[in-house]
């Protein structure tokens, strides 16, 4: 399987990379990490005309504290989220969730940003970014502007990006001390796409839950959050009773799709299991039964 | 691939045919609808342009239309290809109802997608066409509410090849004609392009790389 | 047609400076191009992990990077792990253990041993098992590779460590 | 009982004076190589003038092509030819795959590529060929191929009703094989047990995703005339024989050569229409063709195997006693029987192998094999061995369930007992000599039984659910002509080798079972070393080549070491005795006085050195003139091997699996594995236990992970690598492995098959583990694989 023709340049500034996105239109693909666009381009499923290898732009990699949020260059690899100490104090939630994205190889080539930008609703990065509402930092020939997750992902493998737009960076906002986050995801293989995967963070005002956030992959056609039952959190204690109220309402509110050996009804029926098993984590923790995760 | 729904559009019957009819409407309501080429009374000839993540994959097929019940009622089946990359049949039937404010459009669909992309992306098709069909009919009642938008619709006179192959630059160009009311052309294009764009999305999930 | 492109960059220590069409990915390159034919294509849409390489001192897929994209890189495939000690301590437990059969899918099995003994030098043998999951034997059922591996490790790990672990 | 004693009935002897290697473990020659980098497989290997083809396939599973334009893919740079069903078969035969002792059974004539219709997704229909790769997938995009769909038989549950469509007409119907057995007294016998298990059990298909995709060169020699083949093929010499034939040459113009294959399980032992296809394309150009399959591709071409659905009952008396077995199995296998082994050989195995191991009396099996419009189905590791275990040990779990009794304990009643050999089982297989208690005694031992339970029971009061499954298997190796010869198949149960002194006292030796990474040019090392009386050092084994060894059948149902091995072992034999008689001549001695050992002749008395080898080479080769003139040394001999004996030589063993089952999820952990084995002699134990741990892996794919699934119009939808989910390293338990050696005496070697009970063994026990561990909710699950989907139903989740 080897790709169709196309150019290739890659650019030294990010003016050049949104002056030729703009120039080429639709026929211009962004290389960042490519390993979504290049198994694609080997299987012929696309036939771009020109590859824009933005690989070089060295200023996107960066991870840094930019005022009350942490900064995610879009070239950051997941590798590099793997091994930053500051990713995993101030957006821990990532460094739960890291180590399910595929194997190794892929992590080491693959992009926070690619993932973003690719939207695929099972992936890790989207839930993530979804749960903690962060901002995504995007620029045009117009110049740049940000998008919240929440207005970000707009459908299957669809974003809010402008064709002649590049992502630049996320900006998530820093734990605070009374924050609890957990990551988990049900795959059958480890490294696969899971059939359902659940992304919580909360801030409790001592043992109650001030806010919760629930965003979940692999349900819908885009990362979901299921906000109707975190209003039914908010305000409430961690205890049995709440737990069960989440299972019911989780039970109401969610309508997941079917893959290929899993029904709607049993993906629903493991978002619960997840989000159970995940509460009742954050509940040991407060509690201190067990020493706190972050 | 399975997919029936129901949705609600605030315009009379009669006005929905109408709009299902023109084909303009359609071309602005269809993601990726490029052309259309009517090869008989029954038959007509699409392509379209799936476009999801880094798919781009263009499509053309062929609709055919049965049972047609004017103002309320038609079923078609559907042949389209992306030439190497797949292929979509499927059949759909499709029903308008008066209803309290407007009408109700009830659609049941089952899809098929072979080929390369349905051997990648079939894991996906039920979302896809889901969304498509979301996403249709949300552009329909749009452009109810707002009669004038959808008069400058794209890709009058767009070339297209033969049913069922397709090869960027095989085949003489045939002009497409200015596409007059047909009875349920517009869901027979509707249905085509769930088919063949549920095709298209998905095998990025299904290469688990990120 | 895509004007070819001039890549220089190094692969097992040794300069080379290639033409290559943009869309010829790396796996490609180095197999046709440069005759090393120890790394295979398995699937190419980046699963198996057969054709796994290292750039610049990780581990990637051949099959999902571009040659043009290398420019300037150190690439590692199997050829030149005999000049590496940790590698060379791989390729001996492989061969003490079995750890391979048919032998297409070794060169990546290294490749992706090879980083995690570098990078993991304590990691469990449940660690081992997670990180080499990203390649597919479907020979020796896991197990020799498996404990290959982690026989490196044991004989890597600084004295006052061993009995930790 | 904690102590087990080990009964080992036949005894191990000594093959040589002085044995050094059969029995032990030492490095596999080819092993540095394949870690360097080194090894040569197909896609490796660039011809001068080579061409490259690639396949326009079906995009669906049944449909009338109505025209192919190759206008504008001809015009694209690099093409060389574009050629279709038609073009070929002018000059490629068809080919119908049935075997004579198979009676009735049915298949329709089969071309290169399709002509006018295709019949599953994944049927080549035209070929484009290109000076490379990247040029002939460039003009694949712009052949434009017609079609109007047809009616597709997906559903082999249907596939017999006389409403469904029929996929051959001139067949009459699209059932390609039945077999029916009746013991008779099945009925009395259910109607006599205290209790009566039914239940119905599915299997998905699998396919066998070789790391290496399928894979030749095809090399039409126009001057010569002479067809070579560089092919990932575990028979060579029956694709000579199939070229030969279906090309109408002779075959000494053919010749193929197999290098170093990247995995074959069964995958790499069939004709596939692709393998003529680039052969006449090769003999269309005058020029060599490659054809290396790409991963999507492999997925609807490579066989497919395993699908099977069986409805199955089991009688037993409360006191443990099984009585009968009684069972209906239904496969589909596609459109055509696939060339030249046939694809009604999987379904006969499951109705030769089910209750194989135990003693009842009664038996009746139905076997329904039916075409579909989905890839052919073939002959796959393990060959039925898999759905015979997984039916056969399910149920008699189920009955030790129904009468209280431990799962051990009735096997142990009912196996048949160690001293009960030579016996025939009830479906009429010939048993020499088996140790399944002896196995099972093993096993108790191996795994800590009693401690395990106690475990189990302990974590099941804290809400943690493990279970223990328990597979005893029998699995038939070594075949003799019975198994394809007799049915009129070209495809040879004997092997040979050739082995030849060289002058500097060097042992090479020629075999035709070839390496596909299982270890076979290592054994072969290792016995033609003991058996000459050399240093393993000093041999070297070429396989793989037509031209080269002596003819025979190659590698499949497990007969490298026996078959194989055997023949190594006489030709090793006969040239030690020919080199003695040489020495005796040189040290002018009685040749019984002499022996060779470790590469000196000496006194077999004293076993005092008195010449080396390489010196009675040097005479011989270089200084005949010293030799008598009625004297001549023959230092190449060649011995061939055929099993004789018995249809098959069975093996035996049993395998646990310890699972943890999640009831809220359905996930299942795979905790430990293990396998007692009795292949006989144990040549090398370490490749040995490889084999096993891989064939068990294998075998744990199918029970839980792998299937092709199919829509309703008969198109894959999982036909990616990503989305059929083979085996990885995370999930996979440890296994351990211990041998009962029960030699055949069958051969001097002794030694039978271990290459698949592995595969034949995990599904039953994972299986059994799994519903074991479920026992509390009084639920099970029997539909293969055992998808968290299939548990939490069976749980009522969901």
């Amino acid at each position: 399987m080897k790709s169709p023709e196309f150019d290739y340049v890659k650019v030294r500034t990010l003016e050049q990379a949104i002056a030729l996105l703009h120039a080429n239109g639709d026929e211009a693909r962004i290389l960042a990490g490519g390993q979504s666009l290049l198994a694609a381009l080997n299987m012929r499923l696309s036939e771009p005309s020109l590859l824009i290898d933005i690989g070089g732009l060295s200023v996107l990699r960066a991870i840094a504290v930019h005022g009350a949020f942490l900064r995610i260059g879009a070239l950051a690899t997941h590798t590099d989220i793997e091994n930053s100490s500051l990713v995993a104090q101030h957006a821990p939630l990532l460094s739960l969730a890291v180590g399910r994205i595929a194997h190794r190889a892929i992590r080491n080539a693959g992009t926070f940003g690619g993932s973003i930008a690719n939207a695929d609703p099972a992936a890790e990065w989207p839930c993530c970014l979804l749960a903690l509402d962060g901002w995504v930092l995007v620029r045009g020939p117009a110049g740049e502007r940000r998008i919240a997750a929440a207005d970000f992902f707009t459908g299957l493998y669809t974003t809010a990006l402008a064709d002649d737009e590049i992502l630049l960076a996320c900006d998530l906002p820093l734990a605070q001390r009374d924050d609890w986050f957990g990551f988990d995801e049900l795959a059958r293989r480890s490294g696969d796409y899971a059939i359902c995967g659940l992304a919580v963070a909360l801030r409790f005002s001592g043992s109650v839950v001030q806010s919760a956030h629930l965003s979940w992959l692999g349900l819908a056609s885009t990362p979901l959050r299921s906000r109707r039952t975190e209003a039914l959190l908010a305000g409430q204690p961690l205890d049995a009773a709440t737990l069960q109220g989440v299972t019911d309402a989780l039970l109401a509110e969610l309508d997941p799709i079917a893959d290929l050996t899993h029904t709607g009804a049993t993906k629903r029926h493991l978002a619960t299991v997840l989000a159970r098993r995940l509460l009742e984590q954050a509940l040991a923790t407060r509690q201190g039964l067990q020493p706190g995760m972050h | 691939m399975e997919l029936t729904g129901e949705v609600s559009v605030a315009a009379a019957r009669e006005s929905v045919w109408h709009a299902l009819n023109d084909a303009r409407t359609l071309m602005a309501c269809i993601p990726g609808c490029e052309a259309v080429e009517i090869t008989s009374d029954t038959e007509r000839h699409v392509r379209l342009l799936v476009k999801a993540g880094p798919v781009r994959a263009r499509f053309v097929g062929k609709i055919t239309l049965s049972e047609v019940v004017a103002n309320s009622a038609c079923v078609m089946t559907f042949e389209g290809s992306g030439g190497a990359a797949g292929m979509a049949t499927g059949r759909s039937s499709v029903a308008l109802h008066d209803q309290d404010g407007g009408t109700r459009v009830s659609y049941t669909a089952t899809a098929s997608v072979g080929g390369k992309l349905g051997q990648i992306g079939a894991r996906m098709l039920d979302a896809a066409a889901k969304q498509m069909a979301d996403q249709f009919f949300e552009r329909l009642s749009r452009t109810l509410n707002a009669p004038q938008a959808d008069a400058a619709a794209p890709a009058a006179g767009a070339a297209l090849e033969g049913a069922r192959v397709a090869a960027p630059a095989a085949g003489p160009a045939a002009t497409a004609p200015a596409v007059p009311s047909v009875l349920g052309e517009g869901t027979r294009l509707l249905w085509f392009a769930m088919g063949c764009l549920a095709t298209g999305f998905g095998f990025l999930l299904a290469t688990h790389l990120h | 047609m895509a004007d070819q492109q001039t890549i220089h960059l190094h692969v097992n220590g040794q300069a080379h400076t290639g033409n290559v069409a943009p869309r010829t990915h790396l796996i490609d390159w180095i197999r046709e191009d440069l005759g090393l034919k120890g790394s295979h294509l398995g699937c190419e849409h980046g699963v198996c992990g057969a054709c796994t390489v290292m750039v610049d001192g990780r581990i990637v897929r051949g099959c999902l990077t571009l040659a043009v994209q290398t420019d300037g890189c150190e690439v590692l495939t199997v050829e030149g792990l005999g000049a590496l000690e940790p590698a060379r301590a791989l390729q001996q437990a492989f061969v003490r253990h079995n750890a391979l059969q048919c032998g297409f899918c070794t060169a990546g099995m290294l490749m992706a041993a090879l980083e995690l003994v570098q990078n993991k030098p304590y990691a469990t043998r449940a660690e081992v098992r997670e990180w080499m999951s990203g390649n597919y034997c479907r020979c020796t059922g896991y197990h020799a590779i498996v404990d290959a591996v982690c026989e490196v490790l044991a004989q890597q790990m600084p004295e006052p460590a061993k009995g930790a672990a | 009982m904690s102590k087990v004693m080990e009964s080992q009935p036949a005894a191990l002897h000594d093959l040589s004076s002085d044995p050094r290697y059969i029995g032990h473990s030492p490095e596999r020659p080819s092993a540095r190589r394949l870690v360097q980098g080194q090894g040569c497989y197909v896609d490796d290997i660039r011809l001068p003038r080579m061409a490259h083809v690639v396949y326009w396939r079906s995009p669906v599973a049944h449909c009338r092509i109505t025209r192919i334009n190759a206008e504008f893919a001809r015009r694209m740079p690099g093409v060389l030819l574009v050629a279709d069903g038609e073009d070929l078969a002018k000059i490629c035969k068809p080919w119908v795959a049935t075997l004579g002792h198979l009676a009735n059974m049915k298949s329709a004539p089969q071309y290169p590529l399709a002509r006018g219709r295709a019949h599953w997704q994944g049927e080549p229909v035209v070929a484009v060929v290109a000076e490379s790769r990247v040029q002939a997938e460039d003009a694949l995009q712009y052949l434009q191929v017609e079609w109007e769909p047809l009616p597709a038989v997906a559903d082999m549950e249907t596939a017999l009703d006389p409403e469904t469509p029929l996929i051959h007409p001139e067949l009459g119907d699209n059932l390609c094989f039945q077999r029916n057995l009746d013991t008779g007294g099945v009925d009395a016998a259910f109607a006599a047990a205290d209790h009566v298990l039914k239940t119905t059990f599915e299997f998905g298909r699998h396919t066998g995703v070789t790391l290496e995709p399928r894979c030749q060169i095809a090399d039409w020699a126009s001057a010569e005339q002479r067809l070579t083949v560089y092919h990932s093929q575990q028979a060579p010499h029956m694709m000579q024989d199939l070229y030969a034939r279906q090309f109408g040459i002779a075959e000494s113009q053919v010749r193929v050569i197999c290098k170093d294959v990247g995995g074959s399980f069964g995958i790499k032992v069939h004709a596939y229409p692709d393998d003529f296809a680039t052969v006449a394309l090769s003999m269309m150009l005058g020029r060599p063709v490659k054809f290396v399959a790409d991963r999507l591709e492999s997925f609807t071409s490579d066989i497919h195997a395993r699908h099977h659905r069986v409805h199955a009952r089991i009688a037993v008396k409360q006191d443990g006693e099984i009585l009968a077995f009684d069972m209906d199995d239904l496969t589909g296998i596609g459109p055509f029987s696939m060339f030249p082994r046939t694809s009604a050989i999987e379904g006969n195995q499951v109705v030769n192998l089910v209750g194989g191991p135990y003693k009842h009396q009664q038996y009746r099996a139905q076997l329904k094999v039916v075409f579909q419009n989905k890839t052919p189905t073939c002959q796959y590791r393990g060959v039925g061995h898999p759905i015979a275990c997984a039916v056969t040990e399910a149920l008699v779990d189920q009955a030790a369930r129904a009468i209280g009794m431990d799962p051990l304990e009735i096997r142990r009643r009912n196996v048949i007992p160690d001293d009960a050999y030579p016996c025939s089982g009830i479906s009429g297989v010939k048993f020499e000599s088996l140790s399944h208690q002896a196995c099972l005694a093993r096993l108790e031992n191996l795994m800590d039984y009693h401690a395990l339970r106690a475990e189990q029971e302990a974590l099941r009061k804290k809400g943690i659910y493990r279970g223990i499954g328990i597979a005893a298997l029998i699995e038939l190796t070594n075949p003799s002509a019975a198994f394809y010869g007799v049915g009129g198949a070209r495809i040879a149960s004997q092997d040979g080798a050739t082995a030849r002194l060289d002058p500097n006292g060097g042992v090479t030796v020629m075999v035709s079972v070839g390496e596909q990474g299982q270890g076979t040019e290592a054994i072969y090392t290792q016995i033609a070393a003991d058996a000459v009386g050399v240093d393993m050092a000093q041999v070297r084994v070429v396989t793989g080549d037509t031209e080269v060894t002596p003819y025979g059948g190659g590698t499949w149902a497990s007969r490298g070491a026996g078959i194989g091995g055997e023949a190594v072992l006489l030709a090793g034999e006969a040239l030690r005795a020919n080199m003695r008689k040489l020495a005796a001549v040189i040290l002018q001695r009685e040749a019984q006085t002499l022996d060779i050992h470790r590469g000196s002749v000496v006194d077999s008395a004293s076993r005092e050195p008195l010449c080396s080898v390489a010196e009675i080479g040097r005479i011989a080769y270089f200084r005949s003139d010293l030799l008598p003139r009625d004297f001549t040394p023959e230092l190449s001999v060649t011995r061939h091997y055929a099993q004789r004996d018995y249809p098959f030589i069975f093996t035996n063993g049993v395998q646990a699996s310890y699972v943890e089952v999640d009831p809220d999820t359905g996930f299942v952990k795979l905790l430990r594995h293990w396998a007692v084995e009795d292949c006989g002699r144990v040549i090398n134990p370490r490749l040995v236990d490889e084999q096993i741990r891989g064939a068990i892996v294998q075998g744990i794919g199918g029970a839980l992970l792998e299937e092709c699934l199919y829509d309703a119009q008969g198109l894959m939808l999982n036909a990616n690598m990503a989305d059929y989910l083979v085996p990885m390293c995370a999930e996979m338990p440890d296994i351990e492995v211990a041998h009962v050696e029960t030699p055949t005496r069958s051969s001097k070697l002794g030694a039978k098959g271990a290459g698949e009970a592995g595969t034949a063994g995990a599904p039953a026990a994972v299986m059994n583990a799994i519903n074991d561990a479920l026992a509390p909710f009084a639920v099970s699950v029997t539909s293969q694989p055992l998808t968290p989907q299939k548990i939490l139903q069976a749980l009522g989740k969901v």
